[in-house]
């Protein structure tokens, strides 16, 4: 008889904690997921999928801890709120990816595209630091963090963006003094408050 | 004491009169069953004309008949019916009074056209200069402000549409009123409040299609070529907007990618459309292949999540559609369609069975569209104090899906719940049964029954024939030369009297007919019009009121079959006219007396089965009344209610089935026998004898009766498959539910339970679907995870079917945790049993990999297969279906009936059903029973073949032609035809080699004498 | 009319002509935007991605700032918007401890910019003042994800097929092209870390805006004018073509239509350079 | 729908297609028709069941002998179509006609082209044309 096995036969799970985090933040609802393949279908980014949509939200019903987390679609998802729209059982799929990705960052393993929560750090550094995003401090620290400025000297992209970041600056669209930094000391606080409030 | 007799006096006797809400094809069968067994019928509808959506289909699944074909003849049987009053273009405002003793307020609309007046020439129509979408069309096609809403409406009389009209909106124009030549248009008309006093009512007002714009991602009405089903239906119709061309509205072009979107507003309880519509995936099904047949370069795809083909032969014609047609079945949601904005074109992405997202373009997409109750029969519903479901359906008492929240107050058909044509016919009957069992005792008080004078006899006469030829205003007299026509017929043999006519049908040119007949001792009457499909009942019953037989009635079609056929050509449709009259002439002069014969009805009833259905069956006809022998083989009553103990909403059955057997043991009409073997059955329609031999000692008895209703239903398949039987833990889902409620099976200590769908079922040996596994599963599911919503349920499926309001628990099972893993028949779960370990692996589509859980328990949901019942079969000369389950005589429009009139079926010895359903069935077996035992006698049809015995030799030829294998060679060695049982085909006439057989009224002789009266003048 | 207004970190960087036009726009139509003292970032896209706390507490901070002013909050940005009403609808459900002394109350509204322009009497005005209606300009309306999705958190009305932008271009006289790619995600919470992934899907935007014979693009939000206009160059060389489709921040067509001061200063910002276009339909 | 058909077909109604018999379509040749068609139900949708299966088999057998005494078997034809085939029936009558006008006026006379069609079921065939 004809295999249709792809990988090796995966032995069901019984442990639920990692589902239960995922249902304290959504809900009950993520159970009634069909599997009708429409958060996939109108996914703008799920050309560059490793796990679709609907394959995440499967996972992580299946008990599927590993897969889920691993996988890129959690980083590269555009938070595009397409999904979590359209999906008929009304799941907030757009948040399990949060979810997932809250978690992921949590566990303080490497995330598979580890660019995207590189870059979500140093954003919300940015803001505790002045309290408002100043572009071109994140931009700059961005790169440095993540290795991207090497990456984009490695790829020759550099002179598409030094070629752009040269146009903005002409345009006037680039500010070059970080913002003053209002509202910061409270902000703190709230930075501090967040770390009381950790997954697992 | 005392009190009862107060009571009872209080108590107004029942009015003999049921009132429908509708006249959709549920309401039409209510009627007619109603109206056939003793009842007078009102029917309100809202819209001009009877027929509801039925009438705007094209072909409907899974016969492929045509929509129209099949319910025309219905529509005009309601249209004439002496107890049916059709009060179209009306509504229901109120209604007062006790169950029995109704009163209804009705509000008739305003027509503009006199009713007794219009003879539904369609001048009127053609005239009118102001023009609209119509409503019939889904605004595709026009019609105008005086409209009937389509071509075969039944009644066929305008109505002028007061936002539309000229004259009403400007006050100039009233041209149909200048131009009808039956004066009927009266714009004096107002609304008119009517009272009527009836014992019961039946709301059948149907369903709305769901707003396509509650899914904007499908673009409906920015996207031209997005189309609703229906609209899709009606470019499918011949008689639709493109006549049956296929093209899409953007550049009329042909398409040649179509798509199909499936539960658009259905399945999406994000809109709080939870349930499903139970029809779209075989409609959609249907369009795909009938697209396919219009057009072989078509090539169709549906994008669907379950095909929920749950009905009898459902399964293999969505097979055949899926390897014959090559429609193609794609298994995914469609997020979104966006229009490429020069091609008209629409883009689809979806993700394909390797789970690759693919972007494909099409031509047209269909969007199937759910089922909703409509806004006004909500509202209706809220007036009479009627309680809606939470998707605003009628909400119905579980085991008993007819029956309101206000007695008396009986539903049927689409606002119970979603459903097909054959399901809402089978509940109308059954919603028929209701309504006139609590008025029974009124049964025949208000029906009409018409006088007749005693027929002439006319034997040794020469032919004296009558001619009328109808103007039809201008429909004939515009073309064919009437006159002429007129002048001709004159010169025939045997004619006695010529008369043209504006229109013949009209009520004083009856009256002149009859006088012509007294006058001029006619004995032969042609009439040359319109089509003896619509007509030729009302004149065959003109003559017979004169004292003719009505067999000695002709039609010559000069209207459909000439002057409308052959409009630009004045002369030779003249002459075809003149020929067409000469033919009917001939035949006339050869037509004979026909005598229907009248045999009396044994008013008693047998069922066979007692099980569910057949015990629903024999109590429903005993309350109507009726005697009722019930014969069961085993020693006891109950079929499978013995074993089974709740159903999916919770009903205890065992409770249900022992007051069940309670009072069919202690109804006084009911005889039971069980132990009973039948051992020879004879006779026909209202006279069957059928022997049965029961008890210890196998005694013998004859038992006559005038109907039969056999209910010998199914049972479950047992497993060949996955280890069944090898192992205690694993067992079907009707073993597993007795092992519950017996607490051999404590769920408590269960972590890991498999369930396999589709055992037995929808493979090569059983193409079909046994309809009730899947929610038999989720029913078990649900009551384990009640008691230990830790345990981990995993149900591997194929699709599933919780077809309307079933869904609910579908979707209830999922919030609970159950998951589900579907399987294709090439990729089947595999199990391993070892001692200890009980593993079943499956591979998952959804992520594309196998899975194996360590199971401890594995549940086959195993399918339903029919009782043995061949040699009943062969008794009764019964047909069955190739899985051997009964066949009923019509799929759509006959679903209790068999082939053999006076036989009825009901439950799963007509298909696989839960227990709502098959008691539904049962009622409506009681219904369709109850038009026969309602009568003292019925008449068989003249038009009977009749064997000439002296030409006889026995050859069988007509024995083995016979489609209902009437003939039979008797005692004497020659063909007896019994004409109770003949159906009047004729094949054995055209079959028999020594030219034995006559079919009456359609005899050799007359058949080739009015060909061959076609020639006369040439080969003189 | 008067109104809070957090103008949302790019109005002052990459955006700058927004805001510009902004002002000139409204306070040539009366209508008071006043900056929200002390407003700090919403927390954009990171924030939930990365900390469910800091998701909802960084806009609730600029909440409860705006309802001590008991004016409604108007947002230009889509992504403000965003945060900014999921911290609302969070807010509104379980008061969250975010600072207990001052509960939001729920007393004030947060619109988006577009929403506050789509307003009733101000639509009047507009109509009334238009002095250079955009005669032949062919634009398609561009929406983007956030102002519209999901409806439970943006309140949106008509989310697959919005109507503010097309609105207001008829009304300036401008011919609004029908087209099926206006809430088509431009990736823009991408545009650092993944910019193939962006840039495939600007490519699709522009092709559709092509292929609809769009000679412009209007949005209502930095971040997809951002994205929109600034690839344009590069997505059309490797592809062999030139789109040079300009991209419009609405407030800025506006400007245009209502024959405002400035305009020449804001389109000069743009990256796809929008005078030639503009001259050619004899717009200036 | 009022579709137009040429008027040189004359329709004659029986029950069923099955009542038609061997007998009426060779007569119908012998007095002078040109050519002859039966019209019944689609196969499988026959109102009595069988009777147009039985029909085309007497068709398929008179068309051998027609051929066999000379008039030829291309004059009669057996169709099958549904009631809501109006067009369809047009397209047939249209096709019949050609056909026989092709093959000249049947040997037996002399006289103008006529066609015959046996119709079964006489209340579905009618309602579209
Ligand atoms: C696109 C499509 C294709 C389909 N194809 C098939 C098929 O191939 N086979 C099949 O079996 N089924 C098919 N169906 C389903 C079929 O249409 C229904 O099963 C059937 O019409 C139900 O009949 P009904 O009598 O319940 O309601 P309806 O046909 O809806 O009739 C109800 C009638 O009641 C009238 N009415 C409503 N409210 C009132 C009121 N308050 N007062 C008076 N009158 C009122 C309406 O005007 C209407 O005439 C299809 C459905 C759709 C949408
Ligand atoms: C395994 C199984 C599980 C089911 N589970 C559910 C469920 O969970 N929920 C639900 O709603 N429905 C369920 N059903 C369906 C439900 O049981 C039936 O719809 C209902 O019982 C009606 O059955 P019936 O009367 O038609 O047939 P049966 O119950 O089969 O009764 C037929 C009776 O006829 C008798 N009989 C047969 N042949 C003859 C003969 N020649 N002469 C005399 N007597 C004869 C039989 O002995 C039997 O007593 C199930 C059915 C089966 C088989
Ligand atoms: S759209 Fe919703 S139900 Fe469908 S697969 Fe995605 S999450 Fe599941
Ligand atoms: S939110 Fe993420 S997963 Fe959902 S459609 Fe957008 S990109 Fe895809
Ligand atoms: S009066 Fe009205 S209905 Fe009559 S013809 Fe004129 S527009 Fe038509
Ligand atoms: S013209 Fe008169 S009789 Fe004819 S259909 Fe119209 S109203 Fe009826
Ligand atoms: S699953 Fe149900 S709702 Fe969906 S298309 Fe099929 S029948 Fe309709
Ligand atoms: S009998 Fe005459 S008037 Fe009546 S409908 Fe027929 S053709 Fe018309
Ligand atoms: S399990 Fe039963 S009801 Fe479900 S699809 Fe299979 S056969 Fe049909
Ligand atoms: S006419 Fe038809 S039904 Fe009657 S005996 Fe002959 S073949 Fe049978």
């Amino acid at each position: 008889m004809e295999t249709k096995l792809i990988s090796l036969p995966v032995t069901v799970n019984r442990d639920t904690r990692f589902r239960d985090l995922v249902v304290e933040a959504l809900g009950e609802a993520i159970f009634s997921c069909y599997q009708c393949c429409k958060c996939s279908a109108g996914c703008p980014v799920a050309f560059v999928m490793d796990l679709l949509p609907h394959q995440v939200i499967r996972s992580v019903l299946l008990l599927q801890r590993e897969k889920a987390l691993s996988s890129r679609t959690i980083w590269i998802c555009a938070s595009c709120e397409t999904c979590t729209t359209r999906c008929p059982n009304e799941i907030d799929i757009a948040k399990v990816m949060d979810v997932l990705r809250q978690i992921q960052v949590e566990s303080g393993t490497e995330a598979k595209e580890p660019k995207v929560p590189i870059f979500h750090r140093t954003f919300l550094n940015t803001i505790k630091k002045f309290g408002r995003i100043h572009e071109l401090s994140l931009l700059t620290n961005f790169l440095r963090q993540s290795g991207g400025i090497s990456d984009t000297i490695k790829s020759g992209e550099w002179k598409n963006d030094l070629r752009l970041g040269i146009k903005m600056f002409l345009r006037g669209k680039l500010k070059l003094l970080p913002p003053s930094k209002k509202g910061v000391e409270e902000l703190r606080k709230l930075f501090d408050q967040a770390k009381e409030h950790k997954k697992s | 004491m005392k009190q009862q007799i107060v009571t009872q006096q209080n108590q107004k006797t029942p009015v003999g009169a049921v009132l429908l809400v509708g006249g959709g094809v549920g309401s039409i069968q209510a009627s007619l069953d109603l109206a056939n067994s003793g009842f007078k019928v009102y029917m309100v509808e809202e819209s001009p004309a009877i027929g509801g959506r039925m009438a705007q289909l094209d072909k409907t699944f899974p016969t492929n008949d045509c929509a129209m074909c099949i319910l025309s003849p219905k529509l005009v049987e309601c249209g004439r019916h002496p107890n049916i009053e059709l009060l179209t273009y009306s509504e229901l405002l109120d209604i007062q009074g006790e169950p029995g003793n109704m009163s209804a307020k009705i509000l008739k609309h305003a027509r503009y056209v006199n009713e007794s007046l219009c003879t539904g020439c369609g001048t009127c129509q053609e005239k009118c200069p102001q023009k609209t979408l119509s409503e019939f069309e889904q605004g595709m096609g026009t019609r105008k402000a005086i409209y009937v809403p389509y071509l075969q409406a039944i009644p066929n009389i305008p109505v002028i549409d007061k936002d539309m009209c000229i004259y009403f909106q400007k006050g100039k124009c009233r041209a149909c009123e200048k131009l009808c030549p039956a004066k009927a248009i009266d714009f004096s008309q107002t609304d008119q409040k009517l009272d009527i006093q009836v014992g019961s009512i039946i709301l059948a007002p149907g369903y709305q299609l769901t707003n396509p714009e509650v899914r904007g991602e499908y673009g409906y009405g920015r996207y031209q070529n997005v189309l609703t089903s229906l609209e899709f239906e009606r470019i499918l119709s011949a008689s639709g907007p493109f006549q049956g061309h296929i093209c899409r509205p953007s550049d009329h072009a042909e398409p040649k990618r179509i798509a199909w979107i499936q539960c658009v507003g259905s399945r999406d309880p994000s809109i709080n459309k939870g349930y499903c519509s139970s029809v779209c995936c075989m409609y959609a099904t249907k369009e795909a292949i009938i697209a396919r047949e219009h057009d072989p370069e078509v090539r169709p795809t549906i994008f669907y999540m379950d095909i929920r083909a749950h009905g009898k032969g459902f399964d293999q014609y969505y097979e055949r559609a899926r390897d014959d047609y090559g429609v193609r079945f794609i298994r995914c949601q469609i997020s979104k369609i966006i229009e490429r904005p020069k091609s008209k074109n629409l883009l689809i992405a979806y993700v394909d069975e390797g789970g690759k997202i693919v972007e494909e373009e099409f031509e047209l997409v269909v969007l199937s569209l759910g089922m909703s109750a409509s806004e006004k029969s909500r509202n209706l519903a809220q007036t009479l104090g009627i309680k809606l479901t939470p998707y605003s359906f009628c909400q119905t008492a579980s085991l008993s899906p007819m029956e309101t929240s206000r007695p008396g107050v009986y539903v049927c058909g689409t606002f119970q719940s979603p459903k097909d044509i054959p399901e809402t016919v089978s509940q109308a009957s059954g919603a028929a049964a209701f309504a006139s069992e609590i008025i029974s005792s009124a049964r025949g008080e208000l029906v009409t029954i018409k006088e007749l004078p005693p027929e002439q006899s006319i034997a040794g006469e020469e032919p004296r024939i009558g001619v009328f030829i109808c103007h039809c205003g201008i429909n004939i007299g515009g073309i064919v030369d009437v006159p002429s026509v007129k002048e001709y017929a004159k010169t025939l043999p045997h004619i006695v009297y010529v008369e043209e006519n504006l229109y013949t049908c009209s009520q004083d040119n009856q009256a002149k007919i009859r006088e012509v007949i007294q006058e001029k001792q006619l004995n032969r009457v042609v009439v040359a019009s319109c089509s003896p499909r619509t007509h030729e009942p009302l004149f065959q019953e003109t003559i017979r009121d004169a004292g003719l037989n009505k067999y000695l009635f002709e039609m010559a079609n000069i209207r459909d079959q000439c002057s409308w056929v052959h409009m630009d050509k004045k002369k030779e449709a003249t002459e075809k006219a003149k020929n067409l009259v000469r033919m009917a002439i001939a035949k006339a002069s050869l037509t004979e007396p026909l005598h229907e014969q009248e045999l009396k009805i044994n008013k008693r009833a047998l069922v066979v089965g007692g099980g569910a259905a057949g015990m629903t069956a024999a109590l429903g006809l005993a309350d109507q009344g009726f005697e009722v022998v019930l014969v069961e083989k085993e020693k006891q009553l109950g079929g499978n209610l013995r074993d089974l103990y709740y159903t999916i909403h919770g009903n205890n059955v065992q409770e249900f089935m022992h007051s069940l057997i309670e009072k069919v043991h202690n109804h006084p009409l009911i005889q039971i026998i069980l132990n009973g073997v039948i051992v020879d059955a004879g006779g026909f329609k209202g006279n069957f004898k059928t022997g049965i031999m029961s008890g210890p000692g196998m005694a013998y008895r004859k038992i006559e009766h005038g109907v039969t209703i056999i209910a010998t239903g199914g049972e479950e398949y047992k497993p060949k498959e996955y280890f069944y039987g090898h192992d205690e833990r694993i067992m079907t889902q009707h073993e597993l539910e007795g092992r519950i409620v017996h607490k051999e099976i404590d769920p408590k200590d269960l972590q890991e339970i498999v369930m396999i769908q589709c055992v037995g079922s929808r493979i090569p040996e059983r193409p079909y679907c046994s309809r009730i596994c899947c929610s038999s599963a989720i029913k078990n599911a649900l009551k384990i995870k009640e008691i230990n919503p830790n345990a981990h349920i995993y149900i591997i499926y194929r699709d599933i079917r919780t077809y309307g309001f079933l869904e609910d628990y579908y979707t209830k099972a999922r919030k609970a945790g159950v998951i589900f893993i579907r399987y294709d028949l090439d990729n089947k779960p595999e199990t391993s049993l070892e001692k200890e370990s009980l593993r079943v692996s499956v591979f998952d589509p959804s992520l594309r990999e196998t899975i194996v859980i360590n199971s401890d328990l594995l549940i086959l949901s195993s399918g339903i297969i029919p009782r043995d019942n061949e040699e009943l079969a062969t008794l009764m000369k019964l047909q069955r279906t190739q899985e051997n389950f009964f066949l009923e005589a019509h799929m759509k429009l006959r679903p209790v009936d068999f082939a053999t009139e006076g036989i009825f079926l009901c439950g799963l010895a007509h298909s696989p059903k839960p227990l709502d359903e098959s008691l539904s069935q049962a009622k409506a077996a009681v219904s369709r029973a109850c038009t026969i035992l309602a009568h003292d006698t019925i008449m068989v049809s003249g038009i009977v073949a009749q064997v000439e015995e002296k030409k006889c030799a026995a050859c069988l030829t007509c024995v083995r032609v016979c489609p209902y294998k009437v003939p039979f060679i008797n005692e004497q060695g020659v063909a007896q035809i019994d004409v109770a049982l003949c159906q009047g085909c004729g094949s054995c006439a055209a079959e028999c080699p020594g030219k034995a057989i006559q079919l009456q009224h359609f005899k050799d002789e007359q058949i080739i004498t009015k060909s061959s009266a076609l020639f006369k003048e040439n080969v003189a | 009319m008067k109104a809070s207004f957090f103008p949302g970190c790019s109005l002052e960087g990459t955006a700058r002509e927004y805001g510009e036009s902004i002002d000139v726009v409204s306070s040539f139509l009366g209508i008071k935007l006043e900056e929200l003292p002390g407003w700090t970032c919403c927390g954009a896209s990171a924030a939930h991605c990365i900390n469910e706390f800091l998701s909802v507490s960084l806009p609730a901070r600029n909440l409860l700032l705006a309802e001590k002013l008991k004016h409604d909050l108007v947002t230009p940005c889509a992504a403000c918007f965003s945060r900014l009403k999921a911290a609302e609808k969070a807010l509104t459900k379980e008061s969250k401890e975010i600072d207990a002394s001052t509960p939001f109350r729920g007393e004030i509204k947060v619109l988006h910019l577009l929403e506050f322009f789509s307003r009733e009497d101000l639509i009047e005005i507009i109509k009334d003042q238009v002095k250079r209606p955009l005669s032949n300009l062919k634009v398609v309306s561009y929406y983007g994800c956030l102002i519209v999705r999901p409806p439970q958190i943006t309140d949106a009305k008509n989310w697959e097929d919005p109507q503010a932008l097309d609105n207001l271009i008829s009304l300036m006289g401008g011919e609004s092209i029908f087209w099926p790619y206006k809430t088509e995600c431009c990736g823009g919470s991408l545009l650092l870390t993944n910019l193939d992934i962006v840039r495939r899907l600007i490519g699709r935007i522009l092709d559709m805006a092509r292929e609809a014979e769009a000679d412009c693009i209007v949005t209502a939000c930095p971040l997809c004018l951002a994205n929109l206009d600034t690839r344009q160059e590069e997505i059309g060389k490797a592809k062999g073509i030139t789109y040079n489709l300009p991209v419009f921040y609405f407030t800025e067509l506006l400007g245009l239509a209502l024959g405002l001061k400035g305009t020449q200063r804001w389109f000069r910002r743009h990256l796809t350079d929008p005078r030639p276009l503009l001259k050619a339909k004899q717009l200036m | 729908m009022r579709l137009s058909y040429p008027p040189n077909i004359k329709i004659i109604q029986v029950p069923c297609t099955g009542k038609v018999d061997v007998l009426y379509l060779l007569k119908s040749f012998q007095r002078g028709a040109d050519g002859v068609y039966v019209a019944g139900c689609m196969e499988g949708d026959c109102h009595y069941l069988t009777g147009n299966l039985r029909a085309r088999k007497r068709v398929e057998f008179t068309k051998k002998i027609l051929d066999e005494i000379g008039i030829g078997g291309e004059r009669l034809e057996m169709y099958n179509m549904s009631a809501a085939q109006g067009p369809r029936f047009v397209e047939i009558a249209k096709e019949m006609t050609e056909r026989i006008k092709k093959l000249g006026p049947n040997p037996i006379k002399r006289v103008a082209s006529a066609a015959l069609e046996y119709s079964a079921t006489p209340e579905k065939k009618e309602c579209v044309v």
